[in-house]
């Protein structure tokens, strides 16, 4: 039981590693991200690691201008809530867009996920969909 | 079978820039006008509650409730500290009303303070993102104001909201906070000065936000005996809810509301036994102008989706239908987060008891105060009575 | 006028170094135990209250109560932080206790949390130096070892308490510790051991303190007609006591006891209505060695200035006339401080369920937590009977 | 009134001042010190600065070996309670002292004041009083 907690760590390492794995309910297979320690469809708490398929369409949006202090050189950034077609949403960098043309940032618009490297991590990131 | 509780003195500091003062000092100066206020003596508070989001990371000090207590002298007493981020004290005001309510005690001390204008604006800015979702959203580059610009913009999206409706709510509350001493700013504003002040957060720009504030505000609650015993105009608090939701907002079902407000809301309608229209006056935390906006929507003033339109038609301004941030609100009386919930309690008081000058709502009778936490993970609702 | 209070579930972490596991998992493992332990459902659960000390300055994560309840899928109901320095979540069993004793709630969930061992250890001494006053008493370079090492000076001045003495807690505790599986040592050690580890603060040694830990306790409390119901050895909550103190040291009458802790410990006996002599178990807050031999007078267990003698002399081993710390508390245990409070009453109620294993105390009917907050501004003080 | 509160910023610019100053309640004359709003003798608030012989003795003390990041270049140090003539105590800093042998420090020596460098700031210190 303890081990089945160690969820986030487990995330991370894969995010890592430039892998987009998320958690699918052994019981009534919904998938879940970010990761929780409970499926809150069913209830259960045992799922295994899958690889989403990392498609998806963007939801909501902001692009930063004022970042926090460990992001300051990115500044202006997208980030952005993305419908994944496994059924979760997940907030993360979507790139490939022009942060200082937001008006030409389309919700609904298909991405794709790729990562980045900023503050010495990578991070998950979404790009548009060719 | 629980009892009445009713709050029998208020006491704010001016909000705004306080250069070197000390929370402490800033809860000193707040508590004792309310200690005044309410005619009690200082050895008759029984147990205090103080709501705080950051003094650790900002000011330096943990430990700060039985801290503030000690420097106006009171030492002996519980005194717990609450954080829930910006509604830190709007949790407070609950637990103090539950401590009065259960029969436990007669008088109790409610105080809210944050000291957050001694630090750089990338400092508060990285530490205002701890309300987030540190792990999966601000992690991301997510900041506090990016939480509230992705609702704007989804809000936007779904609804037709605009910008001009949303700088239409800092106008309406820089005009009502030129009638209030306590406020920060005393700046006519228009939808100019909005629309064109720099992008903090797409779409969201400077005159969008809340300012950096100092500040602190103290609240004294009673039981209804000992209420009597002290003054003949309580001010009851008739319905005390709080309800919580996701951190993150890409685990919330929509992103046009805040699920734990309308869950509060519904609450306190049920334990006040009224409904949205008997409400005469509301302070809302309007954080960011959309929140205000979503606000009037969660709280039933008007239907979902309506509320671009319902400050757009002024029905929230003074002399509207439901007059809404008389005091300024958030954006303009200024947001030391952790004050917020006890000073939207007090500007509550201030209009049922007919003591709000210039800014008075006529004949209020029942007022509401609604207090957000960081992204809407906790969200308290006060309903108060004349 | 006040109901029965009841604590039907319990569920504790290990307490120790967890690399990179985030706190919102302890808290995850311990809530499902102590859900499993009641019996009762996820849904069933009313109200939270989260202690925690400092998992924004040390993890980078604020307004942990909704966050925390959220990663267990429990959204909607109202979740509170609360914050006492190292009493965090003996002032969280407190709000838990008034929830169910007023009346308002049946089923509440109480946990403790801390992540501490990621960050270096200087980090962790500046941020637990942020429990004292950073002002006048932080800012001149005391630490908050020191702080307990000026009680130790000022109990072997006027007491003529030893070094020997002090050292010989940390020797029962970790005796102690060894038939504990959720302590973080299991390892003998003797007076020498402790006499010649390094200093820290004069005239305190390394074993002297309790360590860094990570760590989370959950327990679930229920009103009586609901504790029948799912459980036969219900352990029921008697007392429930919280007073505060000054934060200063130099502002305190005495050095060589805590205020609050006498304070506190009165009014719960009084509540109980038993005597220091009728507490057949305790678990008290032996953050430094000298802060148990402090506990055994404030708590009654000997006369004031007889503390050092009263581990000398055995009488608070397993077997002794009042058992203390029969977990291996704080010292060998672990201190993870905001789940000290809600970890000291589990190990009470395995010892009042007859669950302790080789540690159990025959026959113990009532036990008592002693819970001190920093530098004892805060202390709480619980009696719990089978 | 509002200015009345603001004790604590006035206090620590007598100390980077190098002035060791307290309060001294106006209605029963009781000496304060640290800063409070309030006199815990008689309850009132009327205070005027006076200055402090800085003539004390030695209450408790400990030497610090494992200090906090800002003073990590200080460690070893001796930090005490110091019970002033005028009646309060307060802490700070003992220097004149050998922190690496405690034995020879005496809990009840006459000490007087005097200001250290730290952190960039002046520190409140006592010495031996010769
Ligand atoms: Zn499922
Ligand atoms: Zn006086």
């Amino acid at each position: 039981m303890e081990e089945a907690e160690r969820l986030v760590k487990k995330y991370f390492e894969f995010v890592s590693e430039k892998k987009f794995m998320g958690l699918k309910c052994k019981k009534c297979g919904a998938y879940i991200l970010p990761p929780k320690s409970i499926c809150k469809k069913c209830g259960s708490r045992e799922f295994e690691w899958v690889e989403f398929s990392g498609k998806g369409s963007l939801y909501t949006f902001t692009v930063i201008h004022v970042a926090a202090k460990r992001f300051l050189n990115d500044a202006p950034f997208v980030v952005g809530v993305v419908q994944l077609e496994e059924g979760p949403r997940i907030t993360a960098r979507i790139v490939g867009v022009d942060p200082n043309k937001p008006e030409t940032i389309k919700t609904g618009m298909p991405l794709k996920v790729t990562f980045i490297e900023s503050d010495e991590k990578v991070l998950l990131a979404f790009e548009p969909e060719k | 079978m629980m009892k009445k509780v009713a709050v029998i003195g208020v006491g704010l500091t001016k909000f705004g820039k306080h250069p070197k003062v000390s929370s402490r000092e800033l809860f000193a100066e707040a508590a004792f006008k309310a200690i005044e206020d309410a005619g009690i003596d200082l050895k008759d508070v029984e147990e205090a509650f103080v709501g705080s989001f950051l003094p650790d990371v900002l000011e330096h000090q943990g430990h700060i409730a039985p801290l503030m207590l000690d420097y106006i002298g009171l030492t002996g007493i519980p005194a717990t500290h609450t954080e829930g981020a910006c509604a830190s004290s709007g949790v407070a005001v609950r637990m103090g009303y539950m401590a009065i309510a259960s029969g436990l005690r007669d008088i109790v001390l409610v105080a809210g303070v944050e000291k957050m204008t001694d630090f750089p604006t990338s400092d508060v800015t990285e530490a205002l993102a701890l309300a987030s979702d540190d792990l999966f959203e601000a992690s991301e580059g997510l900041t506090f104001p990016g939480v509230f610009a992705l609702m704007a913009k989804a809000h936007m999206d779904k609804y037709g909201t605009t910008e001009e409706q949303m700088a239409a709510v800092a106008v309406k509350n820089h005009h009502n906070a030129l009638f209030n001493p306590y406020a920060q700013f005393h700046k006519e504003i228009n939808i100019e000065t909005v629309l064109s002040s720099r992008v903090i957060a797409w779409p969201l720009k400077l005159f969008d936000c809340s300012p950096i504030s100092d500040g602190a505000a103290v609240i004294i609650l009673a039981s209804e005996d000992v209420a009597k015993k002290y003054t003949d105009t309580p001010v009851w608090i008739v319905a005390s809810a709080q309800a919580s939701d996701t951190m993150a907002l890409c685990e919330r079902e929509e992103l046009t509301t805040f699920k734990a407000a309308r869950m509060a809301a519904e609450q306190a309608y049920k334990m006040a036994g009224v409904k949205p229209k008997d409400i005469d006056i509301a302070e809302v935390h309007d954080c960011f102008t959309i929140a205000e906006i979503i606000a009037y929507e969660d709280l039933g003033f008007c239907e979902k989706g309506e509320g671009g339109k319902l400050i757009e038609e002024g029905e929230t301004e003074i002399g509207g239908r439901i007059p809404v941030n008389t005091s300024g609100g958030l954006k303009a009386k200024g947001h030391p987060v952790g004050a917020t919930g006890v000073a939207q309690i007090i500007e509550v008081v201030h209009q049922l008891r007919g003591e709000a000058g210039k800014r008075q709502v006529d004949g209020a009778e029942i007022g509401l105060t609604h207090n957000v936490g960081g992204t809407g993970a906790t969200v308290t609702v006060h309903i108060l009575r004349r």
